[in-house]
Formats: structure tokens, C-alpha cells, sequence
């Protein structure tokens, strides 16, 4: 694009924007990691807009400003950057995420791993809508993996969100429901009852590129290389996120 | 029969009357805020007097020590408003309908009966905005007569008639009451029409009985040599 | 595009319309016939269904008709039924969200009626039932179809709660907002235009049939004379 | 002076009227429904008529054929109307001073001795929907006389007024006419009022002049012998 | 809990009502006044903010304000500015989602007022301008109220349009829904549920304050007498 480069002498005087769009389920991590950043950085001022990927990524294709955008699936990343929006080149895996089978914390309920929700007494299973929420993509995919997906589609109560999922298995609506383990982690009404085994779905990452709009590519590549470092990596780990390779 | 007695404060005075009409027609008298329209609508049981009773035949409408009080519905008071309070949603036919208890040949024959007198057969289409003031006048006074009511209150009714309208309706409220035996109670501010229509009069100012009233003779000689230009 | 979120929608749409104009109209008119302590607040509570994120009353109502929720075991231990996850929840999340639409408007409707025309009705003979429908109704319906059109408009949009406490159930309990939301996710914009499209329809229809039926109305019995 | 030539058709019949009224008074007579208000309304510019003029001191107000439409804010033409149309979200005296246009000592002067005349000193501070028939009726008149008018348009001005009060203001107006020397055209189903106010009358019937009245002698006998039980 | 989203929203609901009660109160009293064709239309217009998902609504703005809409375009073009992810397109986004409220609330209001008080007010003396300030406008006064507090609250609570074109910039554009949702999706139900609070006690402060003003000013001019 033909972005206009702002005048030096302005460039070092004044603080530097960088705005992130980043997807919501990264908030806490993100904002232990602005605050380490902006200490070593004064001149630089980290400015996160959080949504639900699709949101962002319609945003980016109307021009909203978004120097950096992590999503939380690659498929927002892939349309972007098939309309060009985003810089192929600095695209990078930001973090993985797991699979888990979440019950409420006073079940009843013996399950400590996927198969066992084909048990008669688990009614009802919350899960992402398969078409648009990736977690639901990604359960769709295990339970298919595992071969227990006809027999469970009948129990499926689609969310709109992951958000969604957990209040229905912390609120007892559902017998089990099927998140992040990031999210899992982050609610102590619900505990983990399973985990999606190792390449039953394709590897939940969190993909990371510049937008080709950016005014501050410097100092935005310079923030994405920061997130990459160990001090960023032990935020992610602290919040239930596998670094990227 | 009805007694009336009773007692209320009001913003500039305390209206403090009583009063009995036989089975006859009573008129108020008196000038402008002196209380005539209080008075009927405590009849009617459209504002509780502070102390007193208004008994009807025997039954207590209203009492202060009894702690009684029947509520308009009950009460059988047919009552024409001095502001009509016409329902502006209803044609005139269906504002004269809204009281009668029962649709029956007695009630279609009053209605028909009624019209005439009035003169108003040809608006019973008509919506209530789109009337004259004196038709709005004797609309309302076809809907207070329509509910055949053991009490009738007329507030002013033909005020906003001309005259000869005016000298037909008052032989015709005399017949009617004649005929239904029920108490009158009626305000006018014309001396005529209460000496046509009165069997009792009652002078009010400022909410008390006044022996006789201040009449000036000026306004009965007027009349004597009336010729237009 | 499927017919089965349209039909659905005016389904769940007209039946809370119902409630909601019995609740509404009955609210506001008693909100007008008492004085009792606390009636600002129940008059407050009535309008925080309107502030409060649509997620987060589909969130309470969870909690109440849930599985553990007080309404919830009612059911399910006296009717041996449930509503979560059927259309019925998401006539309940309508219901709840467009009410404090019918109540402020019936509660501004009443209280423009002339209480002369309600006193004149009364020594008449009519009770509070019969004053209530013959006169203070109809003298107040303009503000009330006000309501109605917000209300109806309201709860056809609903989606917040509605998705919280009916879920998604493709054919079951997808209205259309839930298509179009769906559609708009995985990015099919044709689908979810479409459905735009129809719930557009569907309004204009509605207010051109009411502009229409009121001037029939309003050609009878026109407020302002025709001079 | 004012010119009037007007054609309007109404519901039942037509208004085919034509008349002048010089600086004084012209009474409207007529019977209930026979177009009195109507023509009010037309001078006051609140309704067109079909065809016609409506000329005041060579200002055209109103001319089918030229399409002249004065509005009626600025037709400075004072109109009381026969239900007031009183604001029931002001006060008397709110009401009153509406249609001021300067706040001088002479607008004040006039209040003072207007509220004194129609004896509504002790009501400035009440709402209207506190006022008893009579009292709206009174606010109203002084209402309009406070624009200060160029014509004066009267609809029934004294009709819910005790005889007292009633006598009282006839005198008033009539000296008001004298001193303002305007147009005005009063409407009223009392003879002996036309009479006591009247300059020039016009008889009208179903939207048209008819020359000579058939009053009933009757209602000038009745007065004579007045004598109240 | 932060007060900057409430602070935020605060401003953003009252900036956005002044422009809700002028636009909608001015198209209500044009609509009164004017006939025309595609006046129902028009009408069926103003409901669709209500009937759309807010999402939509938020879709549609963002592609108007966004850097190749008209609006987005124009702005940059003259103003050099941009509206989008600040603050204003908050308040852009509600006011276009509570002006339906506005509208129809007026429009009933509007309807109720007996038309020769107008005429008096104009033999008077009154020009259109002040005939509506002193008579139309105070004696449709319950309905205007009611159609405020139903727009207030609806730009408090609005969320899904704001979303899409303010962005969820914390500390920036982030409203009290915004705030919810984000503490929600954050799995801190503790703060979501702080801010659930802190926007109902808003509610129920503006709806006891209007309750007391109103009972002051029905004091001076009941309509009902004290009888
Ligand atoms: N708004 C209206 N629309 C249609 N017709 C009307 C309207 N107002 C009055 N009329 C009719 O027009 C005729 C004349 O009415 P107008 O009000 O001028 O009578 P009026 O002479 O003032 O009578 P009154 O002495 O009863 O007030 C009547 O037949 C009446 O029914
Ligand atoms: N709703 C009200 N609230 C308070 N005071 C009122 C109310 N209505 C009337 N009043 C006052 O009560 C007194 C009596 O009023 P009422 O209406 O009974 O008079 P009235 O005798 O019918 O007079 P009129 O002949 O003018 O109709 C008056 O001083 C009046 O100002
Ligand atoms: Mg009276
Ligand atoms: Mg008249």
C-alpha cells in the first residue's frame, strides 16, 4: 500500500502508537506483557483492541486501524491474507492451546476421558458452533478423530462462544462441555476432566502477522519479536497457552 | 328521596350544605365557584366529601362515621358533565349506548325518543370532534338520560342551546321527570329556566345555603321591550 | 436460505408479543392505580432488561430456568418438563427483553388519558374491568401501538439472550437473528443478507400494515377534524 | 372594518354567508349546529373556507382567487373559544399573558384591571384543571382580551356565568369596544345579551342569513313576573 | 473495577440521547406534519436499528465511517480525521440504535395532543416554533419521558454496534457492556459482575430521580385535580 511514512523529527519527539487487534482469550497475558513492554519502551504505547477474531478481521478489511493482529484461528488470518491485508512474510504461530472436556465441579459423573461422554447419563454437551467458532471446529474434529461424533451430535448444544460453553457446564445445563484449556483454567466452577489426545486435531494455534496498513512497522516488529521472547513466554505458559514453534 | 349532608374543604372556602330533594327536581343556584359542580360530583361519588352522608331512598351512599362509601358504578346517578366529557373515541350513538344496563325495546324506544327531542337523529355517526358545541351539549344530556338512573344530575345542561331549543327541552325534562319520579338536581345560571324547571331551589355561595338570593331587578325588566335592530 | 428460522421467528415473536403486552399493559396500569413503597424501584427493575446486556440477562434467565435454577427444578419436578434449549426459552428471553419497551410506553399512554372521561364512564355503571377496556384503552392506544411496534421490533431482533437461554439448535431453535449471526461467522454475507433482507421485510410490512390499518382508523374517527 | 364573504361546504349543509362589521359590535345568532363557530374559525384563520374573502382595514386575510392564506399568528385576532382551549399545563396567569407581545406597563395595567373585572385575582397561581366551569370561561375571555387584538372573535363569551357577573361584563365589554374601537363579532343564544351588546346582528340557519328571526314571544313573557318560591 | 468505563459510558449514553432526542423528537414532529409518499417507508426505516441485530447495525456503520465509506471517506478527505475506534463512533453507534425508541415514543406523544390548544396557541400570536416549545412539547411530555429513559437506557446497554465500530480499546472506547463482556469472556465473572451492577445502579438512580422530579412537577399541575 501507499502508506505515508510520518516526518522523522516527529517520529522520535512524540510516543509511537502500535494498535493490536487481538482475540480476547489472550486479554490477561497480553496485559502483564504491555505492562513489562511499556516500562522498557516509554516512547512506545501498546493500544489492544480485544474481540472475537471475526470481528477483528472484519474491522481489518474496513480499514479500522491495526497495526498487529493475532487471531485466534488461522482461518481469519488465511482470508486476510488473502485479500492482502496482512504482511505474508512476518505471519508467525503465536501460541498453541489444548482441547479439553470440562464438567461441572460437583459432577456426579465418572469422565475422565472423551469416550466416556457416550455415557447414557450425559445428556446434553456444549460445544462451539463447528461452522464459526474455532473450538468447535477443532471438538468436531476430535470427536470424529475418535469416532464417537455420530453418536454424540444428537447431545450437542451449539454456543456461540466458548464463554457460552462454560456458563452452560457451570451452570449444570449440560453435562460436559468442550474449551480451551486456557479457558478451563480460568473458571473454578468447572474442572478438566479430559484432554483432547495428541493429533486428534490439527494444532490450535494463535497466528500473528502485521497488517499491510501498519505506519509503524519498526516498532511493531519489534513488539512481535518481544512476544516471542522467553520473558513473554513464561506470561503465556502462566496462563495456560504452549508457546508456538 | 335524597339527603344530602356534607362537608368539604376546599381550596379558597369549606362547602357545608344540607339538603333533601324529594322526588322532585331541585335547582342549584349560585354564582360562578360557588360549589354547585362539588356538590353533584360528591353525589356521584366522584370525590369523597371530608365528613357527612348522602343517602338515597334509605341506602347510604356516602358516610363519614360508617366509613361507607358506594362507588360511582353503583350508585344509579345519571350525571351530565358541565364539560360534557363526551368519549371522543365513540360516535355519538354508541356515547349515548355506553350507560344502558339492558338492550332491550324499552331502551331502543327511549333512544329513538330522545334523538327527536334533541334533534340530533342525524349525527349518531358522527364522531364527538366533530360536533357543534350544543350538540356536544345534548349528546351528553341523551347519555345521562339513556341510563335510566334513580338519581339524575344535570350540571348546566342547556346552556349552550338557543332558546327555543332551550324552552322545548326544559317542558320536556318536566315531563320526564314526571313520568320517571326520580330527584332532579340542576345548576343553571338562567333565573328563567330555574323558575320553569324548579320545585326547590337551593342558593350557594361560596360553598353555604344563602337565605335569598341578591337578585338584581335589572335583569328581568331587560327583557320586557326586546326589539332587535 | 431456509424458511424454518423465518417461520420460527414470528413464532417466538408474536407469542411474547402477547405476553408481553398483557404484562406490560397490566404493570403499567397498576404502577398507576397504586402508591407503595419501593414502586421506583420495581419501576427501575422493569426498565433493566433494556441496560442491561442482552448476554447477561440470557445469563440470569440461565441461572433461574437452568437445570439447578429455582424456576428450572420447578418444572422439572412438577411438570416434568424444561424449557432450556426449547423455543419456549426463547419466547421467555423475547418476553423479557421487550417488556420494558410495552411498559414505559403503556405507563406514558395512561397517563395522557382525561380521568373525566374515566370518572363520566364510572357513573355510568361501568366497573374498573369495563372502564379499563372501553375507555382508558382506547384513549391510550396510540401510545400503546407505539409499544407494540417497539416491542415487536424487539424481540424479532433478540439475539443475546435468546442464543444464551435457547441455544442454537439448527431447525429447532434458530431464529433469525441466530442465522444471520451464524452466516455472518463463517463469513457467508449472501447468507446472512438474505436473512437481513427478510427481517427487513418483515418490518416494513409490519409498519405499512399499521400505517395503513390507522389512517382506516384514523378516517373515522380523526383526532383533528378535517377542516 | 372587517369584511367576510365565505362559502364552505360542511357535513349537513353550506356556509354562504357575507357580511361587514364596522369598529363595533356584530352578534351572531343562530340555532345549535348552524355554522356560528365555523365562521369564527374561518376569521381566525383556522380553517379555509372554499371559496371567498376575508378582509380586514384592506389587508387581505384570506382570497380564494388571489390565494392569499394569512396564518393565524399573525391575523392578530383575538378568539375566545367556546370550550377555552385553555393550557393545562400553565397557570392562570401563564395563560393569560401567552399571547402577550410586550411586557410594558400597559400589558401590566391591563392585567391588573382585568383580573379585578372577572374576578379571578385569588386564581393566578392555580391550573386550569382546578377551575370550576365558570372560572375557565372567565380566563379565557381575559385570555383574549390580553393579545390585545385588532379584531375580537367571542364564542359564547358569558354562557357559563351567573346573571350578576353576566350583566357586570356585558357593560365591561361594551366599554372595551368603545375604547379599542376594533371589530368584534360576539356569539350568544341569549336575546337580552345580544340586545345590551349588539351593534349589528345576523341571523343565521343552516349556514345562511335569514332576515328576520321567529322568536317565540314566549321567552320575553316569562321573565316579567319572576318570583321564586 | 475501573472507573473509566463507566465514566465512558456515562458520556457516551448522554452525548448520544441529546442527539436521539433531537433527531428523534424533529423526525417524529416532520412526520406529523408532513405527508408524502414513502412516508411509511421512511417510518419502516427508522424501526430497523430496533429489528437488526446490533452486530448488523455495527456491520453497516463500519462500512459507512470505515476508511472506504462515504462517511470514513468524506472525513478523511475534509476533516483529516477518522471517527472509527474512538469514542465518537460509540456514541454513533448509539444513537442510531436508540433513536428508534426515540422516534416512536415522540410520534405517540406527539399524536395526543389535542390540536386546538395548538390552534389557540397560534390566533395567539405563536409561530410553529414556539407553538411547539410551549404547548406541543410540554403537554406530550410523559411520552417524550418515556421515550428518553427508554433511549438512555438502550445507548447505556448498547454493546454489539459499539463493538464494531469503537473497537474494545480499554481505556480508550470501552463502555460498561464492553467491559462486561470482555471481564466475561476474560472468565472473571467477579468484575463482570461488578460492572452488571454498577450500570443497574445507574439505571435505578435516573429512574428514582426521574420518579421524584416528575411527583415535584405533578404537585404543581396534577392533571388528575386532588379530589
Ligand atoms: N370538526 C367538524 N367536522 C365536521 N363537521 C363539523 C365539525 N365541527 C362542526 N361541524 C358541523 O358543522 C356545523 C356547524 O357547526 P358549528 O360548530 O359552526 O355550529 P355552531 O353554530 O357553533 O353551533 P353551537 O351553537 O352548537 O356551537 C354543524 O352541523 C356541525 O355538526
Ligand atoms: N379540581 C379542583 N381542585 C381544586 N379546587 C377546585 C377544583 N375544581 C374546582 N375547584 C374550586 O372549588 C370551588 C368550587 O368549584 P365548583 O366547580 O364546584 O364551582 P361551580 O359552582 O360549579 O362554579 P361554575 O358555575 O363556575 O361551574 C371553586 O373555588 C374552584 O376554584
Ligand atoms: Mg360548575
Ligand atoms: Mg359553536
Amino acid at each position: 500500500g501507499g502508506e505515508k511514512k510520518a516526518p522523522p523529527a516527529a517520529q522520535q519527539a512524540q510516543t509511537v502508537e502500535i494498535n493490536v487487534s487481538a482475540a480476547v482469550s489472550l486479554k490477561d497475558a497480553l496485559a502483564e506483557i504491555q505492562k513489562d513492554y511499556q516500562a522498557k519502551n516509554p516512547n512506545i504505547k501498546l493500544v489492544y483492541n480485544l474481540g472475537a477474531s471475526g470481528a477483528l478481521q472484519k474491522q481489518i478489511e474496513q480499514g479500522a486501524p491495526a497495526d498487529i493482529f493475532i487471531s485466534a484461528a488461522p482461518k481469519q488470518m488465511n482470508e486476510l491474507e488473502a485479500k492482502n491485508l496482512i504482511n505474508k512474510g512476518t505471519r508467525k504461530n503465536l501460541v498453541e492451546n489444548k482441547l479439553v472436556v470440562v464438567v461441572p465441579k460437583e459432577t456426579k459423573l465418572n469422565i475422565t476421558k472423551y469416550e466416556d461422554l457416550t455415557q447414557d447419563s450425559v445428556q446434553k454437551i456444549a460445544l462451539g458452533e463447528t461452522a464459526t467458532v474455532p473450538a468447535g471446529q477443532y471438538a468436531e474434529q476430535v470427536l470424529q478423530k475418535l469416532g464417537l461424533w455420530d453418536k454424540l451430535k444428537e447431545r450437542a448444544v451449539y454456543a456461540k462462544d466458548v464463554r457460552t460453553v462454560l456458563a452452560y457446564t457451570e451452570t449444570g445445563n449440560v453435562e460436559a462441555g468442550i474449551v480451551y484449556k486456557t479457558d478451563a483454567i480460568s473458571s473454578d466452577k468447572v474442572k478438566i476432566a479430559a484432554v483432547a489426545p495428541e493429533g486428534s486435531h490439527q494444532p490450535i494455534v494463535y497466528p500473528i502477522a502485521l497488517t499491510t496498513g501498519t505506519k509503524q512497522q519498526e516498532a511493531a516488529e519489534a513488539f512481535v519479536e518481544y512476544l516471542f521472547s522467553a520473558d513473554s513466554k513464561a506470561i503465556f505458559e502462566k496462563h495456560g497457552f504452549v508457546m508456538g514453534k | 328521596m335524597l339527603q344530602v349532608m356534607m362537608k368539604k374543604q376546599l381550596a379558597d372556602f369549606t362547602i357545608d350544605i344540607q339538603f333533601t330533594v324529594e322526588n322532585n327536581i331541585l335547582v342549584l343556584l349560585g354564582p360562578s365557584g360557588a360549589g354547585k359542580t362539588t356538590i353533584l360530583r360528591a353525589i356521584a361519588g366522584l370525590l369523597r366529601p371530608d365528613t357527612g352522608t348522602i343517602i338515597h331512598n334509605e341506602r347510604v351512599l356516602f358516610s363519614s362515621t360508617a366509613r361507607t362509601f358506594v362507588p360511582p358504578q353503583f350508585r344509579h346517578v345519571g350525571y351530565m358533565f358541565q364539560e360534557f366529557a363526551l368519549f371522543p373515541h365513540m360516535n355519538v350513538r354508541k356515547n349515548i349506548w355506553y350507560g344502558v344496563k339492558q338492550n332491550d325495546n324499552k331502551a331502543k324506544e327511549l333512544y329513538e325518543r330522545l334523538l327527536g327531542l334533541l334533534h340530533i337523529e342525524h349525527l349518531t355517526t358522527r364522531f364527538i370532534n366533530r360536533l357543534s358545541g350544543g350538540e356536544k351539549q345534548r349528546v351528553a344530556l341523551a347519555r345521562a338520560l339513556m341510563a335510566e338512573p334513580a338519581i339524575l344530575l344535570l350540571d348546566e345542561p342547556l346552556s349552550a342551546l338557543d332558546s327555543d331549543t332551550r324552552l322545548e327541552l326544559q317542558a320536556e325534562l318536566k315531563k320526564i321527570q314526571g313520568i320517571w319520579k326520580i330527584p332532579f338536581v340542576l345548576v343553571t345560571h338562567d333565573i328563567a329556566e330555574a323558575k320553569a324547571l324548579g320545585d326547590q331551589f337551593l342558593f350557594l355561595e361560596k360553598g353555604r345555603q344563602v337565605a335569598r338570593p341578591a337578585f338584581r331587578p335589572s335583569e328581568f325588566c331587560q327583557c320586557q321591550s326586546i326589539e332587535l335592530a | 436460505m431456509e424458511w424454518q428460522p423465518v417461520l420460527l421467528s414470528l413464532k417466538v415473536a408474536l407469542s411474547s408479543l402477547i405476553f408481553v403486552f398483557i404484562f406490560g399493559v397490566a404493570a403499567a396500569y397498576s404502577m398507576r392505580s397504586f402508591e407503595f413503597p419501593g414502586k421506583s424501584a420495581l419501576e427501575a427493575l422493569f426498565a433493566l432488561p433494556l441496560v442491561l446486556p442482552p448476554v447477561v440477562t440470557g445469563f440470569v434467565l440461565l441461572v433461574l430456568i437452568g437445570k439447578q435454577g429455582p424456576i428450572g427444578q420447578f418444572l422439572s419436578e412438577s411438570l416434568h418438563t424444561q424449557i432450556i434449549f426449547t423455543p419456549y426459552a426463547a419466547v421467555l428471553a423475547a418476553t423479557v427483553v421487550a417488556f420494558p419497551l410495552m411498559y414505559h410506553s403503556a405507563k406514558a399512554a395512561f397517563e395522557g388519558v382525561d380521568s373525566n372521561l374515566e370518572d363520566a364512564a364510572r357513573t355510568l355503571g361501568s366497573g374498573s374491568w369495563r372502564v379499563f377496556w372501553t375507555i382508558t384503552m382506547p384513549l391510550s392506544w396510540s401510545g400503546l401501538v407505539a409499544g407494540l411496534v417497539l416491542s415487536f421490533a424487539r424481540a424479532l431482533g433478540e439475539f443475546g439472550a435468546t442464543i444464551m437461554v435457547a441455544g442454537n439448535i439448527p431447525g429447532k431453535t434458530q431464529t433469525i437473528p441466530l442465522a444471520i449471526y451464524f452466516a455472518a461467522e463463517a463469513n457467508d454475507l449472501t447468507l446472512a443478507g438474505a436473512y437481513v433482507l427478510m427481517i427487513s421485510g418483515i418490518t416494513f410490512f409490519l409498519i405499512f400494515g399499521l400505517n395503513i390499518w390507522s389512517k382506516k382508523r384514523c378516517g373515522k374517527s380523526s383526532v383533528k377534524g378535517v377542516f
